[in-house]
């Protein structure tokens, strides 16, 4: 009886078809030309003579990309911990109550999003300046600044994300749980928790891969020994242009792009599993 | 009701943040073992009510008392009695098992007590077989069920139901009122419904109070409304009429005479008509006759219209000189057969005195 | 009768708000502090002086920034009708049609949301080289790189909104300009577009907030004389960290967060409009 | 019909590309001027049926002719038919008046004719009023007024009406059964209906399909099919019935005499039924009389558990021996009195033997 919600036809109109494929296509070509070029056997990185993995060897013998790898890994995961739970919880406060100044939050909260991050970036690098963070201390405290940062920058995103699925809870559930003897701390636990999960999952992930590529914040925060992948990779950059750039970009990319569909994943199974 | 009453609303009203008056000083009382309805429009304040008494709205004034109690300001969650949400508010990440004992989980019933609790409640609602089911693979009348069993597994004093079959497709609906019906007996607790259809109401309810505009048009049980009205309002809405708005021209005792635009009719009044005043004489569809012998009052002639086949009855619509419209039901005999008139028939129109009902406006 | 989808009490859990509120200041401290310091009659940044609007003053007459703003400009506006257009082409084609690949598509497309801007960059940069594109075009010629790199980034996103609206188009509409007569050009222009009309202005106005603020990619693609605002203030820093830096940025941030609010305030009002 | 049909579906087969059969070869004839209904629950396929029609799905197999011409290929902008969605469809962004003149402004109708046809349009719709309004500010049977003018401004040879009343509210709904058949009778073309209502589809059509599983199950005029269904889906599916299986014991004539688990009745055939024959005997609960003392045949003892009240009438609920319930619909009689049994009394139940339905299994 419901009119089907998906596609109807397989397009007979090949000029609309071929359009987007090839404005896709030459959009593209940088993306893939790179990730074919990490695999060629050149040190020149312009021509190709042949496949080679020496590219990727040459990345994992590089110490310093490997240190700022590390550093990058602990570094997304303290800060998309940090960054879902003042998100999720900025995002529930929102949904939840009302309160003097709550318009003026949810503007605020939204600045990240749309403001250059370059200027957060240079604003956090002054800010920590000014107020004489301590330059000299051991790892892993010395990523305190670059961690700060990135939450500041992703928790936002979550707050999003988690807002969104709000929309769609049925108070109902809430007033059931009170009827049913529950108090504020009991619904959130059973059952506002478990019904944000998918997008405690997205938030994360997106919360994830924004720290792992964040290159112009950490830029800026960051101090010698503090550097993460993107920023490593640059300064390599800075001095010549090396094929093992391409490689390195290549994994990074990889890394991003499998979390990413990671997430989409969990998401779609998870959208089903609640609907059906 | 001699004693104190079961449940009391008094001088209830309930005013939103936007300014409007969801309900407007009601005062009510419902015994112990009622089923009770509360019938209206949508907008009525008949949800409204019943929330205040779940506990989930607060009322701006006025006092509820439960079992001798003043309840007013006790939380929902220590009120002693029990919703079914309209949607049913099944938790969707829960097993069915789990949703039903969820309110004993919160009690501390121990883990015993709470499996074999939990076992009868959900073959008291037929779902003893759907114990590890989520609640996607339900369909929505077992999910109802579910609902039911969650709320009624806590003993509460009163089950309060919002629209309980307005989610469900006819058939089942038709299934799950004479189901209510049964569970409460078999429960033997008070029961508060609110609904917007009428059938549900009067099928359902032993009393039911009629809301409008926040206010409680009239109260009384199905019979003595659908029989009875005391308003245009309560006639129109319980079930099909037809109205004759006139004057009163003369009364002897219990028997009124009334002259409308169609005519000069009949009627016995409920209350003591004058001559002179505005009333309105209502007649329902089944009450009218077509080209019957039948006393010689109330008589109305017209031409058949349009007529509809509903199976066990036909509706005839017949067109007045003066242009309105009005419904008569016939019946189809036992044989299967109706006298109905053709589309274009000249058609007679007669009611006896005991069967319109007198309105004053 | 339906139950209120808005928020329900007002907070008593002073704990919470308080938490919530903590976090957001001293987030948002560095913005705050960077903006207040642009005031600041002061040559050193650090220290405050008194008010003053010399800074913006000499911002005003920096032509090399002005020049600079001038081609943000320029390439947010091209970017954004090319990203616009290409973006929504491909959520139609993507919402209506079947065809092979569809799923690549979705995949490759959602890709510049995810990866790193900084491989990007560089791809792009690669892929200019190699195709030697020329580097001595005129003025506007010469921002065409920067403009490419921009459509895509910027396209996805514009996809992605559309996309999001699309899911809630109500099919029996097409049905219904079909039945009447219409073909699938008068559908289009009569039915779909007003229809996607806030998702199209929101899509733009994202474009054009990624253009403007871009610094990653644009570092790399742009040559000298095609720099954009950010890259160009970014330029000046590397010298010296210049109180005007702090002007600068406010700018920067004060159109991008008026761009903003614009767009939530168009949406708001349209989605109001629709459904009431 | 002996020339050739209006409409004719032949040999209809609709497969999803998912391996749905959603219309198993399905032939019909549609006559001109006919208010035809497709009946069936979700998923029988009347939709898919209707929207073939519309050309808005292609048949898998099978011809779909119009006026005497294949107009199976034919897309669904050039066919002379027009559709009243189930949503309505209304262009949210248009206003009523350019909503309905969107078809003619395709046609390249000239502005003043359009003009004029608009205001007709809405005029036969009563919405002369409300042509400069948007969709949004109309209510949801004035949004379905604007789709009826909107699909027949363009004079089309067929209306298709895909729900029609499933989005309107109960008290609407029954005014725009008679409105549509008001209209049907205005405008004179033929009229095509989708429903899964059978009170909607019984008292709306001259002439109608009840579907099951993408088939036919029967097709006739309401009357035919309510009194005189051919097998236990369409009896069910109109309206409320009692069954009693059983197997026929003799048969005189018409006349058969069937046993089942509660007793041996006697029944009229429409079917030629042999001894020994399984057999249901359905009995419409408006066709039980309670405590009767008609012919002394088909009698039934039990005790009534349960009784509703519905106005006109009430719904008695009496168990037989064997467990079984079965439903008596009892009138409230002119007095407005009717003769209910107090819950637990015993009571007989009878019918006459051409009250009753033998189905063959």
């Amino acid at each position: 009886m419901s009119t089907p919600a998906g596609p109807l036809d397989y397009t007979r109109r090949w000029s609309l078809r071929l359009t987007v494929a090839a404005a896709l296509l030459f959009l593209y070509v940088p993306l893939l030309v790179m990730m074919a070029f990490s695999f060629n056997d050149s040190t020149r990185i312009i021509r190709w003579e042949g496949f080679s993995t020496r590219w990727y060897e040459s990345v994992w013998q590089n110490t310093a990309l490997i240190e700022a790898f590390t550093n990058s890994m602990v570094i997304a995961f303290s800060a998309t911990l940090l960054a879902t739970a003042i998100g999720t919880g900025l995002a529930i406060c929102l949904w939840r109550f009302r309160f003097p100044g709550k318009t003026l939050v949810e503007a605020v909260n939204g600045l990240p999003i749309v403001i250059p991050e370059i200027s957060l970036g240079v604003a956090m690098m002054i800010f920590f300046k000014q107020i004489n963070w301590p330059s000299d201390l051991a790892w892993p405290l010395n990523l305190l600044p670059i961690i700060i940062a990135h939450v500041a920058f992703a928790f936002p995103f979550v707050t999003l994300v988690v807002r969104a699925r709000l929309t769609g809870f049925d108070r109902s559930l809430e007033e059931a749980a009170f009827d049913l003897g529950a108090g504020m701390g009991l619904f959130l636990r059973d059952i506002l928790l478990p019904y944000l999960k998918p997008a405690l999952i997205a938030g994360a992930l997106l919360a994830f891969t924004l720290s792992l590529d964040d290159f112009v914040i950490t830029y800026f925060v960051s101090e010698v020994g503090s550097t993460t992948l993107p920023v490593k990779i640059y300064s390599q950059l800075r001095f010549k242009v090396q094929p093992d750039i391409n490689a390195a970009f290549t994994v990074l990319i990889v890394l991003t792009a499998s979390i990413a569909i990671a997430a989409a994943f969990i998401l779609n199974t998870m959208q089903k599993k609640n609907k059906s | 009701m001699t004693e104190p009453p079961f449940i009391s609303f008094k001088n209830i009203v309930k005013e939103f943040p936007n300014g409007t008056r969801a309900v407007d000083n009601v005062s009510l009382d419902i015994g112990n073992n009622e089923f009770f309805a509360l019938l209206g429009p949508s907008g009525c304040g008949k949800t409204t009510l019943l929330r205040m008494l779940s506990g989930l709205e607060i009322p701006t004034s006025g006092a509820i008392w439960l079992g001798g109690q003043d309840i007013t300001d006790w939380p929902a969650q220590q009120r002693p009695l029990n919703m079914v949400f309209q949607s049913y508010a099944v938790f969707p990440h829960m097993s069915v098992g789990d949703n039903v004992a969820y309110g004993l989980k919160i009690e501390g019933c121990p883990q015993a007590e709470r499996k074999a609790r939990v076992e009868q409640a959900l073959a008291q609602v037929q779902l003893a077989d759907k114990i590890d089911r989520m609640p996607h693979q339900l369909s929505g009348g077992q999910r109802q069920r579910v609902a039911l069993a969650r709320a009624l597994i806590l003993r509460p004093k009163v089950l309060l139901l919002d629209e309980p079959l307005s989610a469900l497709d006819k058939r089942l609906r038709e299934d799950m009122q004479l189901g209510l019906i049964h569970l409460r007996n078999e429960v033997g607790i008070t029961f508060i419904m609110v609904t917007h259809d009428q059938e549900e109401a009067m099928s359902m309810a032993s009393r039911l109070a009629v809301m409008d505009k926040g206010r409680i048009a009239q109260i009384g049980t199905p019979k003595q409304l659908y029989e009875y009205p005391g308003s245009r309002f309560v006639a129109d809405f319980l079930g099909s009429i037809n109205f004759f708005p006139g004057k009163v021209v003369s009364t002897e005792g219990k028997t009124v005479t009334v002259d409308t635009d169609v005519g000069r009719f009949i009627n016995e009044a409920d209350f003591a008509a004058t001559a002179g005043q505005s009333v309105t004489v209502g007649v329902r569809p089944e009450m009218l006759d077509l080209d019957d012998a039948t006393p010689d009052v109330n008589r109305l002639e017209g031409t058949a219209q349009e007529t509809a086949y509903f199976g066990d009855y036909n509706l005839c619509l017949v067109r007045l000189a003066n242009g309105q419209s009005i419904k008569v039901f016939v019946e189809n005999d036992s044989e299967g057969r109706a006298r109905l008139p053709q589309i274009g028939q000249a058609v007679k129109i007669s009611w006896s005195a005991t069967c319109g009902i007198l309105l004053p406006d």
